[in-house]
């Protein structure tokens, strides 16, 4: 039982889970998003190997509107 | 084919949109499409957790048909900036991003101390750089001398529709630089754009102006062919003013003579 | 389809061109068509009897194709008008006429007194009369209420290339107008005759403009695409000036909130 | 042998020439000109029988190029 | 001394006033006191019968010490024009007049035609008339040749405080008039009148932008000042306006040469 | 009364002038005189060595009386800039002194990210710097937040007499600052400097406009009037643009009613 | 006893008066307004010997406060 | 026999002086200008004290009129 925060609001995870994972998780499809670890971006081809940590905080963003 | 190059890419239309502003993503992209763009900005936010699935921009506009450009709105700090178009490059490979750094949430006046220390540092890094900026024709040329492939400055406030009150600076900056010249806001109906590119700017960004039209999407291809119109008046060359008449007849022939 | 009516007659294009000032007919012919002008204003002048082998206007733009709309340039009279329309209807039974009563060589401004005394006159013998004017509203409603079938108020003297200092009267003269206004000298640059569409109005003279530009026919373009643009921003009405910033990319979901 | 003004200069004819007559002599295309006789324009189905007399002053006009 | 002269009459102040729109007679006259004119317009209405002890302008401002210029302000045919001149000349002796035909309610903007009739017959009648007329430089001619002894085009709509936006007509009526060119109507702030100023005008009425200023009486002192400052600026030559920058401090001696 | 504070220091007039492009020291002296000024710009320049017996500005203007205000014009580095002011403090214990460095011979344009790195070290070392720049409301906030005592925002390029073009600037500017602004630059005339002080700014610099007239003894009264001029207007509070005419005159009583 | 339309008013008379008398009745004073009768002025110098009759029409007009 | 470079020119002095005498030597009035020797500012009260040597860089500045 592990807690991040993740896009502002704590999240409770039973594990620690990759960013693979965590994206199937709450259905997020991959393609369309991208993600940061503590401030970092995580590429793709990384999703697999980036495990979240307990306290860990985490960004998942997209592309919307904007002018 | 008197097509728009900015940095390494190539683009069929000078009116590049914005994506914000509109009612839903269906109107944003009928506009996107009656405008002729194939450059469009978009803001980078947190996707939705509690409910992933809810409707994105990409499910209407295509990223492949359409040049997304991330840009940093909302951004006061460098730092922010940086942060938002490193997460926006991995996001989809973007490399070509529009950086503003606002000075404050009135004006949204652009901090151009900010706004030249995050260039330098997205330069470095290899991003391809635009840059909303103010009419400041030495900033301007410091941005070029950085290496950004674009200077956008404001022709008035973001979304105030108040046009380009001070067109002397727009021609400084576009006389003097090697690189394109975009205005960027303050666009506010059909004729601004067209004074825009009848200064000699090579594009124009548009979005307040179509999203907030009672009819969005006939303004959109307005903002078509008034960036047409004055790309091409630009290119013929404007007849000189004169301070008296000018008969269109000839007097010679004339009956009553 | 958003025609132009005027009188009995309907026009495709709301831009109206002049065809004088041009190099030769060749290049006039050329503007015409990349105007898409469907009406055009022509001048009455004496044949030249000594060589009446020389190329007439005629040869080259068919009046079959484009509609010729006589106008009295250069009459400085009542008088000299009313000779010249009478004539113009007779050499191929036109009826729809651009009547001016100019004031003075220097200036071209129109004589409203004069102008008014010839339209009263032009109506009763049934021509259809579209008639060049001040920006008066008092005097365009007179013209209106004696039967002309369009008011022409310039936007600035003739051939000046000042565009349109006065919007406000144009404004005014529109909306209090049953009848097509146009707004027939001053256009000097693209964007100047988006405004005058956006103002309202229904259709645009340009004649200086186009053949004064270093490109004639490019910038006959321009002003077609212009046209169209100025009508579609009308159309679709524009955004309100505001007097701050208004940002376009929404401040919810930013990853620094 | 009469003398009248045509479009401003002065013109001999041999004799008094109707309308269409007078636009052969200077190879002019009735279609594309009006004519006024006296300051009176004369239709061109009129061309026939309306002559011109000594010390008629007679206008004859086609469109130019003209704004 | 640089004294403004209409007529057979020679003012010192070259600023004219209205004294309508005021909170009362003591906040005319303070306001005339500190705009220093000596010419002031006045309306001519109905005494009130039911009580005459209720106080006049007169009794405010004095006649023999502030020349009255009587209005037929709300005048819409030259008749009621006529009538209204003719028994402000009875009242007072009056013989210069302030001659004003309106076209209609919403715009107040002359009425050309009837204003030019009955300038004719005042003339006749041996009045100096001061006209009120639009800007036309062709009708402020024909006033001009009929025998008035000042012009008054309009700046812009009667009340409207819109400026001057077509500055070259009122340039043009200038240089081509013998007699005194006025700005009337449209004046909004001080410098719209140093604007009419400087385009040569020999004086400004103004009312609205007095009497509807938050201080009146402050704003009348600004716009005494700003008729001797435009007045001043005219008379003294402006500098050519230039394209580019021109250095106010020599580069000669600079210690890092 | 409403006295001009900036700094430490008290004015009488908000007109401050420049002493450069005067045709000889006795015009300069004139000219201030005529102006009101008690403030004026002056260069630092190498004194003549081999004739020292030149008379200088000194001779005939008295900075006893008129307060001197050393600028650092043609400086285009922070480091020129502080010798040249240095050195005014040396040669007069000159506190108050105007910074300005510029980023281009041709625009003169103000280099904005020189002048925030000057502003910085000379106010560290108590100078009291007023300080030339962009009209970037973001750059004369980080200014005003260094502690400089007046941000002077350019109306336009220096000499150019354009005026002021982009006026929302400049009023921004005004409702953020809690010091004064001054605008410098620009100002062709009297009608540009009214506008600068009813846009609420507490003084203006004038130079070009008084030296470059025709008669700049009379243009540099002229001034004087207009800043009294549109400083009583900023203060008593213009009437409201309305878009349609208001009657001057009451309907009420009137004849034909 | 007259009926006149005064200033728009009808005005009820004992009898005929001149204009002078007329000023009186409503005390207006002549120095500071402008009579017109039956739509033609009435010169001050006319006053006295002017009368007004019954049916007749009299405007009295001052200077007020105009633009 | 030093030399100095003043207001970008070399002078040639008989022998090192102070600021004051390099002054009088210019007849040029200390109160109407400012002194800097080697980019460094002479404050008045340091024209005595203060002298020039061989190779040393001085500028004499006034207040000239400017924008």
């Amino acid at each position: 039982m592990i807690k991040i925060q993740l896009n502002g609001e704590i999240q409770e995870l039973s594990k620690r889970h990759n960013i693979d994972e965590l994206l199937k998780i709450f259905s997020i499809d991959p393609n369309k998003v991208a993600v940061e670890l503590n401030r970092t971006v995580v590429s793709k081809d990384k999703y697999i190997t980036t495990y979240v940590s307990n306290q860990d905080v985490v960004e998942i963003v997209t592309f919307i509107g904007g002018g | 084919m008197d097509n728009f190059k900015v940095g390494s890419k190539i683009f069929k239309s000078r009116l590049i949109v914005g994506t914000g502003k509109y009612k839903n993503f269906q109107e944003t992209a009928d506009a996107i499409t009656a405008s002729g763009a194939d450059l469009v900005t978009v803001a980078v936010r947190r996707v939705n957790i509690t409910n992933s699935t809810e409707p994105l921009l990409m499910d209407f506009v295509d990223p492949k048909k359409i040049t997304y450009l991330p840009n940093t709105a909302g951004c006061f700090t460098s730092e922010d900036a940086l942060r938002i178009l490193r997460l926006a490059k991995e996001s989809g490979g973007w490399n070509l991003v529009k950086l503003e750094v606002l000075g404050d949430e009135k004006t949204l006046y652009p901090n151009m101390q900010e706004t030249i220390k995050a260039a330098k540092i997205l330069v470095s890094e290899g991003f391809e750089v635009m840059v909303y900026c103010s009419d400041d024709p030495i900033a301007c040329r410091q941005l070029e001398d950085l290496g950004v492939v674009a200077v956008m400055p404001l022709g008035s406030l973001i979304g105030s529709g108040q046009g380009i009150p001070n067109r002397m600076n727009i021609e400084i900056i576009k006389k003097q630089s090697k690189i394109p010249v975009i205005v960027d806001a303050g666009i506010g109906t059909a004729s601004d754009a067209v004074i825009a590119m009848e200064l000699g700017c090579d594009a124009v960004l548009v979005n307040s102006a179509i999203a907030k039209a009672k009819n969005p999407i006939l303004m959109a291809e307005a903002m078509k062919n008034a960036v047409i119109a004055g790309r091409q008046c630009y290119l013929s060359g404007r007849m000189d003013k004169i301070n008296l008449a000018s008969a269109s007849s000839p007097a010679q022939g004339k009956i009553n003579n």
